[in-house]
């Protein structure tokens, strides 16, 4: 590997960081908990990419913890999917979504206060 | 031995009181027996330890807590004047108080703090050095406590936190002034004195004032005399074991000590601070004549009675003269022995006639006239009638005051002496003069009768024959010989 | 196997015990209670004749391995803790039985006590600062569950708040220990106390004290500590009010008299003095106040733990190479080993008191002396000791503190610990008060003789520290820094 | 170098896609739409960053590491975008299609 | 260039972790003493024992070289013991909740109600 | 011992040896606690998801090239619309009848979600997966059609399978 | 040009680092923090890595960026549940400015403290010459489990007191019920497919980061906490049913670690080795003993402290705040 290469592989990681950075912004603006989770998501998936950019310029030993971050990837979701069912121990998908598109509000899910967050007038 | 012997008898009052907490309500008499045995070979010990320490023998026992605090308990003359004056008391106040009790409830708790108290007086009495003194004082306050509180009702309990808010803050001034004491000379044998090196004047003084102010309350000095009258609402055996035994008298002893052994009197007289707490002794003195007067029960009427006849001590002891500290430790014994035979005979008119008030002994005289004689030997000793124990004291004190170059001692003694006279005048008058009422009253109780007499007899006794070296006027007059003002 | 390294075992095999065989906890830990207190007496022998017994764990030195040490302070925390741990095994097998607790707190109260042993046990023989954060966070957690034991609303908001000023405490312990290991690449005590001095210690020893004082409840950071201790089931709250803050006390004593007494500023230790003397009257006069026995005794905690604070301006800094420092070191360690057995007396009682009456609230224990003389009895002597009144344990604490106070010219602390003296007597002097009244408006639930006489041996023993202070207090000086000449 | 070259080239395209995907995060009006965008754009531009970084592995276990976190990466993210999807259905802001500030 | 070798650290990072580190454990205390829900300080505390470790860990960094094992064995000794205390404090937020119905100590400021509809 | 279970073990065996190799660089000293550990991980998967669909693994293979380029596309789609000033977005839902075993409907949901302008959101009782398209107008059901057939050859599925329904 | 990147690339994380655990503090919603807290998890272990400092980032990234999501998530789900999830306002007024210009302290005293910092004669060169004999070829495994095992015993028991903690705050009535919520699923839907695709991936990587950690980044707690996610997620998925805590096989998981520790250590003390000394020649073995015993119960316990306590299945007492509101 020759040293531009190094570099470059730095300042893209430095990129990525950057589009983490605007994910960021997302988790910050919602509006939705769905979309502050998938930003979440994304600084995972960007993170594993950092890290991967990391490797070869510093040490394969940063895969492993990319490694363990791929992994764990989905835990973070399946929490949160998990705790926004009605008793926090459920799955959205036994609820069932009425059969024609565009959906309307699914009947038995919870109504729109309970998941409120923002939180203070 | 000799370090056996006072520990032996610290222990005989300490044992029977240990023991007697974890006794069943229902053994009265393994309690009674655990009581009187331990009172008898308390006396009995002593008297021993009397013998030898004429003999010349020297008693002293150690016990090391850390450095520089250690209980030291050592018998001096007058450890042994107040020693015996205790247990003779004891022994007598608990046969009364066997007898006055029967079987009412909660005994275990007042027989054991009763010997919880004495043995801390034996404690005081013993005490070689001013931290054991401290310890055995502090002991004391602690354990005279729940007597005062025994009985459980609302005088008895308010009266009981009277006394610890007067007691504990003389106990914290006492703690200060020993330690305060004691940083800048070491740990002070009552024997040698303390050398008060590069301690300045005015701390001297302050440390003098913080004795008097711990030693004080227990001595009833005016102003921090005002839990004493109100502990009248313990039982009569309880105000026997205050006034006579044990409380008022470690104050009496405490101010001894601090003026004879802890500063010495040519000290005291440099400091300036002896007459000033003459004058304390001496308002006191007539402050609690004048409020006995004023006082309806007859136990009230004691205890102000008692506030004025302790600060005699007090006076005695402030003066630094021979001869007022000969009366003054005379009255140590006298006192007591007065004081606890009308305690005796006031706890028998109520328990027996229920007679509270002092317009209520109309014709008590030929109802019950053994007590009545026993309380009017009392009474007469007080007013210092010659050649009563209370006229010894007084005659003492009066030429103390004029040896000291305080002949308005005199005056003191005078007026207390009329007001002595115009309180207890009406009480033999009402005993044997004025026509009886109705009121019960029997003396069928041999355990209270006997004690109030013995104890007159002996009030009698001391007064009477007191030029023989044998009586506690003789053996104060041994004490400051040997001893004291060297 | 020495006894120092049964010690630091014992109680955490005996956890593991209790937690896979839970009916046989309670008598698992009786005897591992029993087991401690005699290994506890063989290690103070052995301090005692041969000096301080050092080991280094896993066979290496310091700066890569952490070594434990009994010293006669370490030794002394030690045994008391053994003994009131024996004392809370045989109470909390009467109290916290199945039948009486509910099987939730029978279960779990049994390792949670024995792990809070485990990390008294370490914390007061390790010699490492990092060792140490881990023992106190043990200490701790298993704390938290011991407040929030009943399950109650009110215990919970307790344990909240004093699982907030924990782990804040410990956070700004282990910045503190980042410091010292960025500044001086160990952690050892020992070798700390021979370093070189460098720029941020004052700012690390600043650090830990602040996290360690927080721990302690220092005034004023007191306020998590009386609803704690009150709210726990009565042995709980002994452990917790008796034991708990001892550890992070060691902890300050272990920096500011031995890791780094060259950072002791006369102004630093005036502070903590202030601190601790502003804790003894505020907490006396807050426990004035107080509805409930619990609570009192609670906020008498807060009190006395003042008195052991008045230390480092008695002794500290300069001050301890002068020949006063070590009556007054002396006395603040006989302070908190006397506290400890007399406060967790003291909550026994209340304990009992509670089954007999079904409430602490004052009136609820009118009149209870009279069927529970022992209790009584043993309430009185644990509130001698705390009132420091002869010939107790907190008396010869005390009376060396005033004496160090006079001979230092810093009398001031004496007026200090002579008016706590008297507050004490004010507040143990309303429940005291009542319980010797002469009616008993209630039937009280008869209680045994033998679990009354659990918490009177633990007043006893806090009684006879002063009464035999002398073995005690050469224990003490074992291994003691700046070792000056004897006291007074 | 000219695996150089291509490790550029790859690890460039990853970082394109993850600007998309960024892009799209950003700038997609509905919640679900935004979904989208991550799952799809960001997955393939780890995919290119782990190819790019694979030609420079020094041994073989490397390469096949990077494929199997970039599998698992997948995984993960189709088990996400379908749950967290799901989810949303739940969600009343994310269903209205409210997007930027109204 | 193997997996296993463990790799030096650019000779900046130290100084650039140790001030974020330190700007971590500032932004954590102010969030320790200005928030009021308990869950939030949970959080708070996690983010100040992060800012220690970091800036231990930059501690370990400097000079060069191999950074010092020893502080990063005590960093996770750390992590682990923060995620204990985390995992019990959280758990005690909930227990808290679930019997008072807040998630705020008494007599630290109010949570709003909950709007109506949330009355199941 | 069916001819299915040897064969999903022997899959397994190899595909958990390859990925423990590679997790430890092949490093021979990880050989033996490798084989104990590929051991548990392998029982473990047979219990979790036992061998009852056969999977034609070959096919899988094969599919893979497909997938990528979908993905691709997918990936492609995303950023053309997400950098183009119109993004061209008619969002909506469409659901999807796919005869798979829920696994497979999974793993389409999944797919599916890698895919251009599609997203599935889990399936519902019916069996039908629900899907939320970028553009409802842009045909992707015809695509989703085809993928669904695809997994199911992958499958091996014969028509009657979707009464083998686990649990 | 290389040391600009990496300046560039450092001082970017810092500031993500900064932002994300400035936005879980200041931002409003107490589900926006804990999303922000978990994306802080990921940044930091980034920030690991670039300090050279692989063993931590794995810890990190399977603790911070993992488990602690997870848990927090529940807790806001619950404290919802609960009605307890409003955030509560900040301060107003010159009250308001105590914490900041705390916290500006704070910071400023450590600023001054890196600068002031002297750099001291570090163990390194002991380190080295003693890790031969250790047991083991990577030093911070050698510090965790030879040179200071005690604190890593004292450690694992910290885990374990915060379970008997977690666990002493479920209610009476349900000690006997299974820990954690009772879960359920879709049968065939996507998170009971990834529940039972994930456990087999993660029991080899975390066995693997377990085998790793003596001579490469990884070890015990590493591997135990990859582990109990996999667990965590297996039973979110509805895969297995938790156990009560009544349930032996549970209670033997959860000491067997420190358990086999202090066994060790006490063993290796009565045959006169010291207590937790290792021998040369056997500390490899009893190393990798200990460290797969307590990789167990490790995962055990991180997977309990997730759970919650025993939890009755009913739902609705836990749904109904059962005290008084405030």
């Amino acid at each position: 590997m020759t040293g531009w290469l190094g570099a470059w592989l730095l300042l893209c990681a430095a990129g990525v960081l950057v589009t983490l950075g605007a994910a960021l912004w997302r988790v910050w603006r919602g509006p939705a908990r769905a979309d502050r989770m998938m930003a979440a998501q994304l600084v995972g998936t960007g993170g594993v990419a950092v890290l991967m950019l990391l490797a070869p310029a510093q040490g394969w030993a940063a895969l492993d913890v990319a490694l363990v971050l791929a992994i764990l990837a989905a835990l973070a979701a399946v929490g949160f999917v998990k705790a926004s069912t009605p008793d926090g121990a459920g799955d959205p998908e036994e609820a069932d979504a009425p059969h024609d598109p565009p959906l309307d509000p699914p009947l038995d899910l919870a109504t729109d206060s309970a998941r409120s967050d923002r939180d203070v007038a | 031995m000799t370090a056996l012997l006072p520990v032996a008898v610290l222990l005989s009052s300490l044992i029977p009181a240990i023991a007697t907490f974890f006794l069943d309500q229902q053994s009265y008499r393994l309690r009674n027996t655990l009581s009187l045995g331990g009172s008898v070979l308390k006396l009995a010990l002593i008297v021993a330890m009397l013998l030898a320490v004429a003999g010349g023998a020297a008693y002293e026992a150690r016990l090391s807590l850390v450095p520089g605090l250690y209980i030291l308990l050592r018998l001096d003359a007058v450890a042994l004047l107040f020693l015996s004056l205790s247990a003779v008391l004891w022994l007598l106040t608990n046969v009364y108080a066997i007898a006055y009790f029967g079987t009412k409830p909660e005994l275990s708790r007042f027989f054991g703090f009763f010997s919880l108290c004495v043995a801390a007086t034996t404690g005081l009495a013993m005490s070689g050095t001013l931290i054991s003194f401290l310890i055995f004082f502090e002991l004391l306050t602690l354990s005279t406590w729940p007597l005062v509180a025994h009985k459980q009702d609302r005088p008895s309990l308010a009266a009981a936190r009277r006394y610890l808010f007067y007691a504990l803050p003389a106990s914290a001034a006492l703690l200060i002034a020993v330690i305060w004491l004691e940083s800048a000379t070491g740990p002070v044998v009552f024997e040698d004195g303390a050398d008060f090196g590069d301690l300045s004047e005015n701390s001297q003084r302050a440390i003098f004032a913080l004795f008097i102010l711990g030693v004080g309350v227990k001595a009833a000095l005016v102003p921090l005399h005002g839990w004493l009258p109100a502990a009248m609402a313990a039982p009569a055996p309880v105000s026997a074991l205050l006034h006579a035994v044990a409380v008022v008298k470690a104050g009496a002893f405490g101010v001894i000590r601090v003026i004879y052994d802890v500063f010495g009197p040519e000290r005291v007289a440099a400091l300036g601070v002896g007459v000033p707490l003459a004058v304390v002794a001496s308002v006191t003195i007539l402050w609690g004549s004048i409020r006995a007067l004023q006082q309806d029960e007859i136990k009230k009427r004691l205890a102000f009675s008692t506030v004025s006849q302790v600060s005699y001590i007090v006076l005695a002891a402030a003066l630094a003269s021979p001869a007022a500290l000969v009366g003054g430790l005379a009255h140590l014994v006298h006192q007591g022995l007065m004081k606890i035979t009308l305690f005796f005979c006031a706890g028998i008119y109520d328990e027996r006639a229920g007679v509270k008030r002092i317009d209520g002994l109309d014709g008590m005289g030929r109802r019950m006239p053994w007590t009545s004689v026993a309380f009017s030997v009392g009474a007469l000793g007080m007013i210092g009638l010659p050649p009563l124990a209370g006229f010894v004291s007084k005659l003492y004190l009066g030429l103390g005051g004029l040896e000291a170059g305080a002949p308005w001692v005199l005056a003191v003694l005078a007026g207390s002496t009329l007001l002595n006279a115009a309180y207890f005048m009406p009480l033999l008058y009402r005993l044997w003069i004025a026509p009886g009422a109705d009121a019960a009253g029997d003396e069928r109780a041999p355990g209270l009768v006997v004690p109030a007499a013995v104890t007159a007899l002996a009030s009698l006794a001391v007064g009477v024959l007191a030029a023989s070296a044998l009586s506690p006027l003789g053996w104060a007059d041994l004490i400051v010989e040997r001893g004291y003002l060297r | 196997m020495s006894a120092l390294v049964f010690l630091l075992a014992l109680p955490l095999v005996a956890a593991l015990a209790a937690l896979v065989a839970p009916r046989g906890a309670p008598a698992l830990t009786l005897i591992s209670a029993a087991a401690g207190v005699g290994a506890a007496l063989r290690l103070a022998q052995t301090v005692a004749q041969g000096g301080v017994q050092e080991i280094a764990l896993a066979g290496w030195a310091p700066p890569l391995g952490i070594t434990v040490a009994a010293d006669g302070l370490a030794v002394a925390f030690l045994l008391m803790t053994a003994l009131v741990m024996l004392a809370v095994a045989l109470a909390a097998r009467a109290e916290l039985a199945p039948e009486r607790a509910g099987a939730r707190v029978a279960f779990g109260f049994w390792p949670i006590a024995l792990l809070l042993w485990g990390s008294l046990n370490a914390v007061f023989l390790s010699r490492d600062l990092f060792n140490l954060y881990v023992g106190i966070e043990l200490l701790t957690l298993a704390a938290v569950a011991l407040v929030a034991l009943s399950g109650k609303a009110g215990a919970l908001v307790a344990a909240m708040r004093y699982m907030i000023f924990a782990l804040a405490g410990s956070l700004l312990y282990l910045l503190g220990v980042v410091l010292v290991y960025g500044a001086h690449g160990t952690l050892d005590v020992g070798l700390l106390a021979d370093r070189t001095v460098a720029d941020p210690d004052a700012l690390a020893l600043a650090l830990m004290t602040a996290g360690l004082a927080a721990k302690t409840a220092l005034f004023p950071f007191h306020v998590w500590l009386p609803p704690a201790h009150a709210g726990a089931p009565a042995p709980a709250s002994a452990m917790l009010s008796g034991l708990v803050p001892k550890a992070s006390f060691v902890i300050l004593i272990r920096l500011w008299f031995e890791a780094m007494p060259d950072q002791a500023g006369s102004g630093a230790l005036l502070l903590l003095g202030l601190m601790g003397a502003a804790a003894v009257i505020w907490g006396s006069l807050r426990a004035l106040s107080q509805p409930r026995l619990k609570l009192i005794v609670a906020y008498s905690t807060v009190a006395q733990l003042g008195y052991m604070f008045l230390i480092f301006p008695l002794a500290g800094g300069d001050g301890a190479a002068q020949p006063w420092a070590a009556g007054a070191w002396t006395g603040g360690m006989f302070q908190a080993l006397s506290h400890g057995l007399a406060k967790a007396a003291m909550f026994l009682c209340a304990g009992l008191w509670i089954i007999a009456a079904g409430g602490d609230r004052l009136a609820d224990l009118r009149g209870l002396a009279r069927p529970m003389p022992m209790t009584a009895m043993a309430f009185g002597l644990a509130a001698v000791t705390l009132m420091g009144l002869p010939p107790s344990g907190g008396f010869t604490a005390k009376y060396l503190m005033m004496t160090a106070a006079f001979a230092s010219g810093q009398w001031g602390w004496a007026l200090v610990l002579a008016g706590g003296g008297l507050l004490a007597a004010a507040y143990l002097y309303r429940p005291m008060a009542e319980v010797f009244a002469r009616d008993c408006p209630i039937t009280p639930q008869p209680i045994p003789r033998a679990w009354q006489l659990v918490p009177l041996a633990l007043a006893v023993a806090a009684i006879m520290l002063g009464l035999i202070s002398a073995p005690p207090f050469d224990l003490l000086q074992v291994g003691r820094p700046e070792a000056a000449e004897e006291g007074l | 170098m000219w695996l150089d070259l291509a490790s550029f080239a790859l690890t460039a395209l990853g970082l394109f896609f993850f600007v998309a995907g960024t892009a799209g995060l950003l700038r997609f009006p509905d919640t679900f739409s935004r979904l989208h965008a991550l799952t799809k754009a960001d997955n393939l531009g780890l995919g290119c960053v782990a190819l790019g970084v694979a030609l420079q592995a020094g041994h073989w276990t490397d390469v096949l590491k990077l494929v199997l976190i970039w599998a698992l990466a997948l995984l993960a993210a189709g088990t996400v975008a379908q749950l967290v999807a799901r989810a949303a259905l739940a969600e009343p802001r994310a269903r209205k299609g409210e997007g930027e500030r109204p | 260039m193997t997996g296993a070798d463990p790799f030096l650290p650019a000779a900046h990072a130290p100084d650039v972790y140790a001030l974020g580190g330190a700007v971590l454990v500032g932004l954590g205390v102010w969030g320790l003493l200005a928030l009021r829900h308990l869950l939030r300080r949970v959080v708070a505390f996690n983010v100040i024992g992060s800012g220690i470790f970091l800036f231990f860990g930059a501690i370990a960094a400097r000079g060069g070289g191999e950074p010092d094992p020893v502080p990063q064995a005590l960093i996770i000794t750390g992590i682990v013991v923060a995620l204990s205390a985390s995992a019990l404090a959280v758990t005690l937020v909930a227990a808290l909740a679930q019997r008072r119905g807040g998630a705020v100590l008494p007599g630290e400021g109010r949570q709003p109600p909950e709007a109506e509809t949330d009355a199941k | 011992m069916n001819r299915r279970l040897i064969k999903a073990v022997l899959h397994r065996t190899a595909l958990c040896a390859v990925i423990w190799l590679v997790l430890t660089r092949a490093d021979p000293g990880g050989l033996l606690p490798g084989a104990a550990v590929v051991v548990v991980a392998v029982w473990l998967s047979l219990r979790l998801l036992p061998a009852r669909h056969p999977l034609a693994l070959w096919r899988l293979v094969l599919h893979l090239p497909r997938f990528l380029a979908g993905s691709i596309t997918g990936g492609l789609d995303v950023a053309r619309r997400a950098l183009s000033r119109d993004m061209g977005l008619r969002p909506g839902w469409i659901t999807l009848r796919a005869d798979l075993p829920p696994g497979g409907r999974v793993a389409l949901g999944a797919e599916v979600s890698l895919m251009p302008g599609t997203l599935a959101a889990g399936s519902r009782s019916d069996g039908q997966l629900l899907v939320h398209v970028l553009d409802t107008e842009a045909g992707f059901d015809r695509m989703l059609d085809r993928e669904a057939q695809a997994l199911a050859r992958i499958a091996e599925l014969e028509p009657t399978a979707n009464a083998g329904e686990r649990r | 040009m290389t040391g600009a990147a990496a300046l560039m690339l450092d001082l970017l994380l810092v500031v993500l680092v900064a932002f994300a655990g400035w936005a879980a503090l200041a931002g409003r919603g107490v589900f926006r923090a804990v999303v922000f807290f978990i994306a802080y998890g990921l940044l930091v272990a980034l920030g690991w890595v670039r300090l050279g400092a692989v063993n931590v980032a794995l810890a990190e990234a399977a603790i911070g960026a993992g488990l602690t999501g997870v848990l927090l998530l529940a807790t806001v789900g619950r404290l919802e549940r609960a009605g307890a999830a409003r955030d509560v306002p900040l301060m107003r007024g010159a009250a308001a400015w105590v914490p900041a210009l705390a916290g500006l302290a704070v910071t400023g005293a450590l600023v001054w403290a890196w600068f002031a910092l002297p750099l001291p004669e570090s163990p390194g060169p002991q380190l080295a010459e003693a890790l031969p004999r250790s047991g083991v070829e990577n030093p911070v495994t050698a510090v965790l489990l030879n040179f200071r095992s005690w604190d890593t015993l004292l450690e694992a028991i910290v885990l374990l007191a915060a379970l008997l903690g977690v666990w002493m705050l479920g209610r009476d009535g349900d000690w006997t019920a299974p820990l954690g919520l009772r879960q359920h699923v879709r049968e065939g839907g996507v998170m009971a497919g990834f529940g039972r695709v994930l456990p087999p991936l993660g029991l080899l990587v975390g066995v693997w980061l377990l085998w790793a950690g003596a001579d490469a980044p990884g070890g015990a707690f590493q591997g135990g906490t990859v582990l109990a996610a996999v667990i965590v997620v297996a039973l979110m998925a509805g895969v297995a049913a938790p156990p009560g805590v009544d349930a032996l096989p549970l209670r033997v998981a959860l000491v067997l670690g420190p358990g086999v520790f202090l066994g060790a250590g006490l063993v290796l003390a009565a045959l006169g080795a010291g207590f937790l000394t290792l021998p040369e020649a056997q500390a490899k073995a009893v190393i990798v003993a200990v460290e797969t015993a307590l990789t167990l119960s490790i995962a055990v316990t991180l997977a309990g402290l997730v759970l919650g306590p025993p939890t009755a299945p009913n739902g609705a007492a836990a749904r109904t705040p059962d005290g008084a509101r405030p």
